[in-house]
Order: structure tokens, then C-alpha cells, then sequence
């Protein structure tokens, strides 16, 4: 009750600048939504795009804890998850766009961002199935006897696919540092918690093996969100165990851009949620609160994101489309490098 | 004769037959309450109810079963998969127990139940997204698998299907949806394993399924207008009851066979049908039998390598030159 | 502590002829499952054989108390549960012989015995590919208003599949009338529960799902499960609540025939349970100890299964196998009834 | 050299790459403790320990996606199915994860895992358990399918898996798991994509992969003794990549082909074979295209009657007789 999480030493430790930055990238976060959103209504992104709106605190919260060697996995809302770990928007932006600059070269779109060498391993479109992948990470981390953590993404909804509770004996049975973060949005496209979700909370469902879990309930604050990561971390660092951590969030978009959004929610429900509840505004005040920010600091940087994604999306304009020979490339590591293969014969068909 | 959306053609076909029927039910993910991803079962929900219309979480594997379980018992469920693309985490439920339970009981059981949804690329929608299943289904003795091309094709076949005491597979295609045809408002079915010669043509023969027929057909015209042939488009509208007969009645009219399909090729579909041709009409091919199907990668999301990707109409053209 | 399964009603109520009747039936189990292993051995068996000895206090005791509308479907260990809803012994050591009168036609083989008649959808191969199935039965149930229940058997290993996850949250969401009864025999082939199974109990999977669940430990006990399992189908019939009742029990043999069953467990371990834990000497103890049934009646109905299960044999032995023709039947009902049938074309390719 | 038979062989190539390459490491039900379900995996948990000869829960979906995620990291886990028809629980990590992974980042992963397990019927265990999907897998772009037929190559091709850096499916045999064959004392490695000509001959190809290549080799040896006709028999060792040039060839020197599988026939190997021969060599067929496959119907239990199912000797040699 009286536990102020901003005053959690992970919090307290944290420098101006740090501050700064991070209320920076959740902006970032908005801004390059909103101005992907523009770019899909004007025709240029096409496919699902699943913007991140409502939610920045939880991307911003976990990942701003992690150290290097931490790794991440998340399913095909992953752009806040890209920022996050510091990929290029350019390269993001591209990629909306199937464009060859993307970071997945055009090939993946919105659902499938990747960058390796920033330890994100995706963006993953079928739901729930990069949950065994996060169990893989983590694994691998552990044989090759490194300090790190893996975080694993997933939403209400996918708690109801049958591998990740495959993946969650796994993780317990082998002591795997590996931690679940349930983005609860309340939402599963049109269907609450409540239609398709059965028992009390979804964190618990990893009380049957036998893994610690807890339910975030004020996941718009960022510094709870910090706070609680953290310690899932020590969890996964100093006793090899996993976590589960339902954080509860709220998007304030459709499901993708082609949810028309009236069947399932009131307006004054999203509305609400915003006016009370948005994690960028609440640290923004916080921050106000604590003379870290000013309100005009707060503008310029929104100002700035504005114009970083504005600029993104001119890149991604400029940018060339995929030629056609690239659509029989980087399928095969050994095609892709046929100097250091061995392979004979016929790799694709017609 | 009215005309009506592929969609409305499918809604129309459910809503029939579940009036028809108290034993058909509907389930799937967003199919009640929102009207479904692609809203093909618009209004299903507020005509017959929460009990008949029956929204799931994301357990495709779970509420396959659970329906192949009910149809065990007698009841027909309609099972929706989002996308034919989401089924492989339901691959097993499909195959072990909606296929082979009748074989393993001795022909005790029989397993009525329907599972749509759209398989196809085309939609930028990337490579987990953009499965074409139906090679993998049609291999399978013990399913059958309709891959209708039109709205009128759509409406019967469904109806078909929902009666039908074997497990269905019905793969639809979400660029179809918004596609209209005439469609008589007087109620009629589609026996499976008839395939429909959409266009008559004596030069040769482009055999299709799904919305591959309507890019025969734009290649048809091509070759009419601009080669002066005459192409004969066959839909096979049934991979499983499959109407061999038709197709080899056009490879002896025409001599010449370029299958056209959205599956990849390596033991795709037109890899199916080439061979049968090969084997039952040899002395009547004047060429070899040539494909044109989905460029053999994953599928991309870039929007115009997309295109560029799947089979075009420009792709039959030269390919059907090659062997005219 | 003090509580007696003995006195419970579903027990007392039992008259002398029902309670010798039930003795009967393990004994049948076990005998027809001895002369299963011993086809098996002299070859007339092919294949999987995965055989019940130890575990028959757990079919019989569940079984016994279904009424006319409750159904039942389990895995590829489906020899008992086929005795115990009724099924002849001669299909069944048919089937185990792939003959045409077998209860398959000898198409199905040990592991799929199927008699839809007596409520029993069958024997299923894929680990845990049955429990979305009895789900199934019991939506069917309830959705023609019916007031039967459908008990669902899967193994200690089974628990690990995902499907499983699947089913148990649908049941709890929509209130199914369904009963999972996980056999522990306390080994998956050959990987003891402590190593393949995270978690305090595997009943207790259920929890986070909201189902009741519970431990059975007296497995060896009929009374003990007819009393459990009928408390289970109250809540069914009355609640339509979904409940998770996991029986320890132990079995004899290897997991299959083929199973050398020399790397996981001691000889004296297995020997120790059966001298003090096989559920047919206490139910046989129990009964002469209410005076029910003599010592010379007991060995009576062990000759008269014995001598049954021959017979079955022998039938087994007379009977044909499936022609040739009969590959290719059994395979759509519309081939099979092609009169009825409106399709055309080609259904079977070469 | 020593003659092993082929469960040794893969036993030995495993035991050989993990001494090579730390990062190898083996997953499966029952490889450890047990020693494999057909003890393949004999002594390399007392070899390696327990850190790298992991046993698994029964969770194919799991620790499937859990190998995907540990080679994206570098790893190369050989993961084991039991059986591969128990990997219909595991298609969509396969597919989607293992097979995509490297598209959909375009080219910033590769993801070097192998899973192997034996495939086929022959055993009596029924339509769940008996399932080859090599025709499968092998359509999927991404994937590289081998299915070795004898213990030489068994070894030579399961090393080469192990080091390739692309996900690789072997699939295996239970019943040539006793069979024995040559194998060289020194290391060898036998690269992708090379048929192997098993048994040469001048009046028919007899192609086939897997166990067919022994049902192929009878039915040459009989087509000899009996009819004089002197068959080719080409053993395609790996199906995706594909060695087409020595499928020609064959086909060029004899005009006549047939192919001998263990897939049932719709959308199977050899339909995709045939319809590449027809493309590729037509006017060097003198006769259609045959297949021996297993009947098109579920796996039957029956003893004698699956032996009548699954392609014989006897089978092959009267096809081959129809087309001579
Ligand atoms: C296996 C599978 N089934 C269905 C879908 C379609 N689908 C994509 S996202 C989604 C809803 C997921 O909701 P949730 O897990 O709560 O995540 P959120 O979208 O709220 O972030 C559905 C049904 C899919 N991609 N994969
Ligand atoms: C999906 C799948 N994976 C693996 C197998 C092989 N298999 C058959 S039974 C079994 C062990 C199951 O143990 P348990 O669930 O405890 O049941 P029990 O055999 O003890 O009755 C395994 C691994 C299978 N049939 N299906
Ligand atoms: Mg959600
Ligand atoms: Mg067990």
C-alpha cells in the first residue's frame, strides 16, 4: 500500500537523462504508431499492422531493465518492442512500407521485426507460437552457461494456445531463466478476458507448474513495471527459475487496422481509459512531479518524435521495393552462400 | 437472378442450413459476436443465439477436437479457422481424429463436420499468414476438399458440405469475399467431384482450383485477344472427390494442360493432377503439362513482390506459350 | 482419516451380486490382458499392445458407476475400459489379431477399440489427442439437453501435451460436463512424473483453469474411486462443472509389449507394489472380509476369465482377416454408402 | 569395413558430431535414460550426460519451438520425433517457425536445427502412428527433407545435417532400422541433392526413396530373373534439394519410369517426381509415368493386410510390366 515503486532503488538508481530517455521512447512509441497508422489509411502499409497505442508502458517498463545480456521475443505487435531495443525507424518504417531497407528486407512486414543483434528475435505472427521459441532462447542462454534472461511476449488471448503450457512445464521442469509477460490488454481481438479467458487470473495458470507468477495491475506506471521485472530477473539470473508477470494494459486502437472496433467496446470505455489511465501522460506528470521534466521539455520531445517518424516515413518512401530475384533469397542459409555450402541439385521448384 | 458477394453466398449457405438443421452449430474465434474476421457469418449470432453461434478463444486445436468430438455424437458443427494458415496448430485434430476415426472404428463412427475458412495469399499478410493447405488436406484419404471460385460455386458446395456425413475441408479466399455472381434464390446444391468447364475452349487446357480459376480465365481472354487461342478453363472446384473424368475429356480435346494454383509447387496440387494426366491421357498430350504456381519461397510481404509472387495472368500466358 | 469409501451410498448400495459382479470384471481385465501378452509373445499380435495390469481399479471403479447416458473415450491403454463398458471379449482379442470380426474390423488394432453402441468412443494413439475429443462429447451432451457426462482418461504423461490446455480451459468456459481422469501409473514410457511433470500435482494443472481437482491416492481402491467419481458426476449432471481427478496407480508391465522396461525402475519396485497394492487382492480381501465373496468363489471366477479369455483367443484364431477388398472401405461414409451418397468422381488415387 | 546396421550409423554420426561440436545437442522422449524408443540413441546420455542428451516430456509442439529458439541462438539441436507422425502436433513450430524464420528476417537468421525420427508403416500400428509426410515437409520451402535407405548413407547424410545450417527433416525407417551395411572405419560426409544410383540398368527406372529403394531393388532383382528386363534403380536420398540431373539421365537412357514410395498417392513424392520427368524429359518418355504407392486409405492394422497395403516387389513388377 504505503510501497512507493518509484522509490524501488531499479527506479531511484536512475540518472535525469535516463529518465528523460526513457519518457522519450515511450513517446517515440506513440508517435511512430500514429504516424503508421496515417501511412496504412493512406494505402502505403498493407496487411495486418497491430499498433501499440495505450500499452508503451509495458514494452518501455521491461525492456528499459534488461542488460546486455538479455534477449527478447515477442508476437506480431512488436513495434514498440523494436524501438524499444533501439532498432533504426527508418529500418522499421521501411518494412511497413515492403520495402528492402526494412529490417526484415521487406520480407516479413509490421507482424515480423527482427533484430538479432540487438538480442530482439521477433515479431511472430501466429499466435502463441513464439512461446516454445522464448523457452528455446532461454535454454540456450543457460548451455552456454551465459548470465542472461529471456523475455517472452504474449496476450490474453494466446494464453489459450495448448504449446505455451509445453513450453511452461519445460521452463519449470529445466529451470529455465526465461520470463512471460502477458500483455493483458483485456482484449483477444473482439473477445474480453472474461469470453475467453477461464479462472481468476491469467498469471495463474503457471501456478500449476509451479511457477512463481503475479498479476501487474497498474500497468500503465512504468516504474512499477520496472520494478517488477527487475526481480523477475534476479528470479531468472540468481535461482535459474521463470516467471510469469501479467501486466494489465489497455490498447486503445482495433485489434490491427482493419478491426472496425464497434462490437466488443464502447467508445467511452477506450475514452475512460484514456483520460484516467494513459501510461505516457503518467509519467509524463511523474516526471513533471519530480522536476525531472518540464511541460515544454515534454512538447519538444513529442515534437521531435513527430518529426524522427515523419522522417522515417520519407526514408521508407525513398526507399526501393524488393527486386524480384530477392523472392528465392533468404530462404536457405546454404543459397544464400553458395561458396560455403555443399549441397547439390534443385533447391526451389516451379 | 440476384447477385450476391462470395461472402453472402457462404453466410447464406450456413444460415439455411442451420435453419434446416438444429443439429449444425458454428464455432470459431470472433465468429459470433464481432461477425467474424472477415464477416462472413454477419448476423449468424443474433438469428440463432449464443447456444448455435459459438465464439472460441484461440485453441484451434482444442475447439477442432472439440468439434470433431460432437460430430462423433451426431452433431454437425461448422468449425471456422480464422485463416486455413492458423490449422497447422490444429494439424493433428485434423488428420488423426477427424480423418482416420472412421477407419480406426471400422466404419462405426462417421465424422460430419465442416472446417472452413480462407486460405490464400494476396493480402500482405506474410508467410505464416498466407498457407494454402489444401495439397496437405487432399492427401489425406478419410477428408474431402472443396476450394470453390465463385460465389455460386461457394453457396452450393457449402450446402453440400454441412449435409455431408464425411469431414469437409472448404477453403475459401479472403480476395474472393467481396466478388459477386449470380445466385439463385431458389435453394440448390453442388455435388462434390464435379468439376465445371468455366470457359469452353479447344487450344488448351488451364485446369484450376480456387481463385486461380479467375486468373485462368483473365489469361483465357489474353490468349483469345491477343494470340488468337482458344483456351478451355476447368475449375476442379473438388480436389477430393476429384472429377477426373472432365479433366481428361478437356486434355483430349485440347491436347495441351497448364495447371494454374496458388499452392507451391513441390507436391502441390498441379503436381497431383499433371500426374494423373500424364499416366491416363499420355497418347493424348501433345506438350508436357506445365504449372504456374506460387513462386517457390515463403511468402512475402512486400506488396508488389507479392504480386508478383503468386501466379499471374501474364505467367499463364507465357507459360502456355511455350507449349502451344 | 476416519472416513470409510466402504460406507459411502454408492457403495452400499451395491448388492452382493453387483459387488462380485465388479470383482469379475477386474478379474477379466487382468486375465484377458495376461493372454493378450502371451499372443503377443507367441506373435499372433502385432504392433502396440500396451496392456492394463495394475491399473484395474481405476477403469472398473470410474466405469462402474455411469449411467445409460454418460460416455467415455481414452487412450491407446483402452483394453480395460472396453471390458468394463461391456464390449465382448472375442472382438476384442480379434481386433488384437487384425481380424475381421475384431471391433474394429482389424482395422484399428490394440490401441483404437471403439463401441459408439455402449457410449465408448474409443482408444486413441496421439498422446493427448483425445482429451479436445472428450470435450466434445460432452458439449454434445449438453447441447441436446441431455444429462449424461463424458469421462475423459488420459496418462501422468498425457498431461504434457498441449491440447490438453486447450480442452480444460473450453470446459471450464463453457461449463462442460466433463471429467478428466488422469491415470498416474506414475511413469510416461519410461519418465517418471518427478521428471517429466513440473508442478506439485498433476491435477492441480487444472486450478489456474478454475476446475475442481483432485488427488486420488487410494488408486488401488475401487470403493475409493467409485465414491470420488460419483461425486465428480454429481457436479457434472448438477453444476455442469468440468473436474480433474488424477488416481494414483502403478502398472506391471513395460509401457508396451515392445517395451525391455530396464532403464527407469527396479524389479523390487514393481514387485513390491503388487504384493501390497494390487487393487484386485484388496478388492478380493475386502470382499471376503464382508463376507460377499468366498476364497473359493474368487479362484472360480479367475478360472471361468481365464477360460474365457481362451475362448477369445480361439475365436480370435477362426476368424478371418479384412480381404483386400476391405483396405479401401471404412474410409468416407459415402463410399461406404454410395447409394445414399450424391458426390461424383474419383475418392481413392494410386 | 565393419558392417553396422543403420541405427548404429545414425548413432554414430550423432556421437561423432557432438564430439566435434559442443553446440550440438540431442532432445527427444526417451533419447536419454531410455535410450530411445529404438534405442538409436543407445549410450549418448552416458556418453555426453544429461546437459546435452536431454529428455523431454511428451510436448512435441514445446520443445520443437523450444530446439527452433535454441538453434535462432546458435545451438544445433537434433531434435528427435518418436515418430514423425507425432510431429502433426509440432507442424506449425516446424513450418511456421523453423522453416519461415529465415524469410520473414530476411536473411538475419538461420536457424540450424535437425529433426529426425523414423516414418513409416510395415509395423502394425495403426493410421495415427504410420504417417510419412516427407511429401509434407518437403513442400515447404525452407525445409530440406532426407530420407536415407541404407546405413552408408544414414551416416554420410545425418552428419551432413548436423553441420548444415539450414533446418534439415530426416526421416527414418523402424523396420531398416536392423538392416546392416558397409561403413567406413574414417569419416565421410555425403552432401545433399545426390541420388544414388543403387542398381544400374537400361529398361526402366525404378525411382523411389526410403525403404521403397529396397522393395525397388527386389523388383529389379525379380524383373531380371523372371522377365529379363534389365531396371535402374534410383535412389533419391534427399527430396528438397533435389537431384534432378541424375533423374533425367536415368529417364533419358530408359524411357520408362516408375515411381516406388511409401506416400499414399494424392499430392505424394512421386506425383511431384512424375510431373517433373513429364516437364523435363517428355519426349523422352516412351510410357506414361507409374507410382507404387501405399493404398489410398488410412494405415490398416491387420497383419497381412498392411503388407498387401504398403508397395511390394510384386507390385512394382507388374506396373513396370504394363509400361515395358
Ligand atoms: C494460431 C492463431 N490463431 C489465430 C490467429 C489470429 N489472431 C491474430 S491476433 C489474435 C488475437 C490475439 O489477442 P492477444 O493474444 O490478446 O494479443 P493482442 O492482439 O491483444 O496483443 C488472433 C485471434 C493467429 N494469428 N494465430
Ligand atoms: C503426441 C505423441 N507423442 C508421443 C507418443 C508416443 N507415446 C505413446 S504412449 C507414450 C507415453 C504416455 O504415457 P502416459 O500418458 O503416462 O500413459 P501410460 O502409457 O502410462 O498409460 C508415448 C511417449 C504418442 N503416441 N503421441
Ligand atoms: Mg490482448
Ligand atoms: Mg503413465
Amino acid at each position: 500500500m504505503s510501497h512507493n515503486p518509484a522509490q524501488a532503488s531499479i527506479n531511484t538508481l536512475l540518472s535525469q537523462e535516463e529518465k528523460i530517455h526513457l519518457y522519450r521512447e515511450m513517446v517515440r512509441i506513440r508517435r511512430f504508431e500514429e504516424r503508421s497508422v496515417r501511412s496504412y489509411q493512406q494505402g502505403h502499409i498493407g496487411g495486418f499492422c497491430h499498433v501499440y497505442n495505450g500499452q508503451e508502458a509495458v514494452a518501455a517498463g521491461t525492456i528499459s531493465v534488461l542488460g546486455p545480456d538479455d534477449h527478447i521475443i515477442t508476437a506480431y505487435r512488436d513495434h514498440a518492442h523494436a524501438l524499444m531495443v533501439g532498432m533504426d525507424m527508418n529500418s522499421l518504417m521501411a518494412e511497413l512500407y515492403g520495402k528492402e531497407t526494412g529490417c526484415s528486407k521487406g520480407k516479413g512486414g509490421s507482424m515480423h521485426f527482427f533484430d538479432p543483434s540487438k538480442n530482439f528475435w521477433g515479431g511472430h505472427g501466429i499466435v502463441g507460437g513464439q512461446t516454445p521459441l522464448g523457452a528455446g532462447l532461454a535454454f540456450a542462454l543457460k548451455y552456454q552457461g551465459k548470465k542472461g534472461a529471456c523475455l517472452t511476449y504474449l496476450g490474453d488471448g494466446a494464453v489459450n494456445q495448448g504449446p505455451f503450457y509445453e513450453a511452461l512445464n519445460l521452463a519449470s521442469l529445466w529451470n529455465l531463466p526465461l520470463i512471460y509477460i502477458i500483455e493483458n490488454n483485456q482484449y483477444s481481438m473482439g473477445t474480453s478476458q472474461e469470453r475467453g479467458c477461464a479462472g481468476d487470473t491469467l498469471a495463474g495458470r503457471g501456478s500449476g507448474f509451479g511457477i512463481y507468477n503475479e498479476v501487474i495491475e497498474e500497468g500503465n506506471d512504468v516504474y512499477t513495471i520496472r520494478e517488477r521485472t527487475s526481480e523477475a530477473l534476479q528470479r531468472a539470473y540468481e535461482e535459474q527459475r521463470p516467471s510469469i508477470l501479467e501486466i494489465k494494459t489497455y490498447r486503445y486502437r482495433g485489434h490491427s487496422m482493419s478491426d472496425p472496433d464497434k462490437t466488443y467496446r464502447s467508445k467511452e470505455e477506450i475514452e475512460e481509459y484514456k483520460k484516467t489511465s494513459d501510461p505516457i501522460d503518467r509519467f509524463q506528470e511523474q516526471l513533471v512531479g519530480e522536476s525531472v521534466l518540464s511541460v515544454e521539455q515534454a512538447e519538444a520531445i513529442n515534437k521531435e518524435a513527430k518529426e524522427e517518424a515523419e522522417r522515417a516515413v520519407e526514408f521508407a518512401e525513398q526507399s526501393d521495393f524488393p527486386t524480384k530475384e530477392a523472392i528465392q533469397q533468404d530462404i536457405f542459409w546454404e543459397t544464400d552462400n553458395p561458396e560455403q555450402g555443399s549441397s547439390q541439385g534443385t533447391f526451389f521448384f516451379n | 437472378m440476384p447477385e450476391i458477394t462470395y461472402r453472402e453466398a457462404i453466410n447464406q449457405a450456413i444460415k439455411e442450413e442451420m435453419q434446416r438443421d438444429e443439429s449444425v452449430f458454428l464455432m470459431g474465434e470472433e465468429v459470433g459476436q464481432y461477425h467474424g474476421a472477415y464477416k462472413v457469418t454477419q448476423g449468424l449470432m443474433d438469428s440463432f443465439g449464443r447456444d448455435r453461434v459459438i465464439d472460441t478463444p484461440i485453441s484451434e486445436s482444442g475447439f477442432a477436437g472439440l468439434g470433431v468430438g460432437a460430430a462423433m455424437m451426431g452433431l454437425r458443427p461448422i468449425v471456422e479457422f480464422m485463416t486455413w494458415s492458423f490449422s497447422f496448430v490444429a494439424f493433428d485434430q485434423i488428420i488423426n481424429n477427424a480423418a482416420n476415426m472412421r477407419y480406426m472404428s471400422g466404419g462405426l463412427i462417421n465424422v460430419p463436420i465442416v472446417f472452413r475458412g480462407p486460405a490464400n495469399g494476396g493480402v500482405n499478410v506474410g508467410a505464416t499468414h498466407s498457407h494454402t493447405p489444401e495439397n496437405f488436406y487432399a492427401h489425406i484419404p478419410g477428408l474431402k476438399v472443396i476450394c470453390p471460385a465463385n460465389a455460386y460455386d461457394a453457396k452450393g458446395l457449402m450446402k453440400m458440405a454441412i449435409r455431408d456425413n464425411d469431414p469437409v475441408c472448404i477453403l475459401e479466399n479472403t480476395i474472393l469475399y467481396n466478388q459477386t455472381a449470380e445466385v439463385p434464390e431458389e435453394e440448390y446444391l453442388i455435388p462434390f467431384g464435379e468439376a465445371d468447364i468455366k470457359r469452353s475452349g479447344s487450344d488448351i487446357s488451364l485446369i484450376a482450383h480456387g481463385r486461380s480459376v479467375i486468373t485462368a480465365l483473365e489469361a483465357a481472354d489474353k490468349l483469345q485477344a491477343e494470340h488468337n487461342i482458344n483456351a478451355e478453363v476447368v475449375d476442379l472446384r473438388c480436389l477430393r472427390p476429384l472429377d477426373e473424368k472432365t479433366i481428361l475429356e478437356s486434355v483430349k480435346k485440347t491436347n495441351r494442360v497448364v495447371y494454374v494454383e496458388e499452392n507451391k509447387p513441390f507436391c502441390g496440387t498441379g503436381a497431383q493432377i499433371a500426374c494423373l494426366i500424364q499416366e491416363k491421357a499420355f497418347d493424348h498430350l501433345d506438350a508436357e503439362i506445365k504449372r504456374v504456381c506460387t513462386l517457390d519461397a515463403p511468402q512475402i510481404y512486400s506488396m508488389p513482390r507479392e504480386k508478383d509472387q503468386l501466379p499471374t495472368a501474364d505467367r499463364v500466358v507465357e507459360t502456355a506459350l511455350t507449349i502451344l
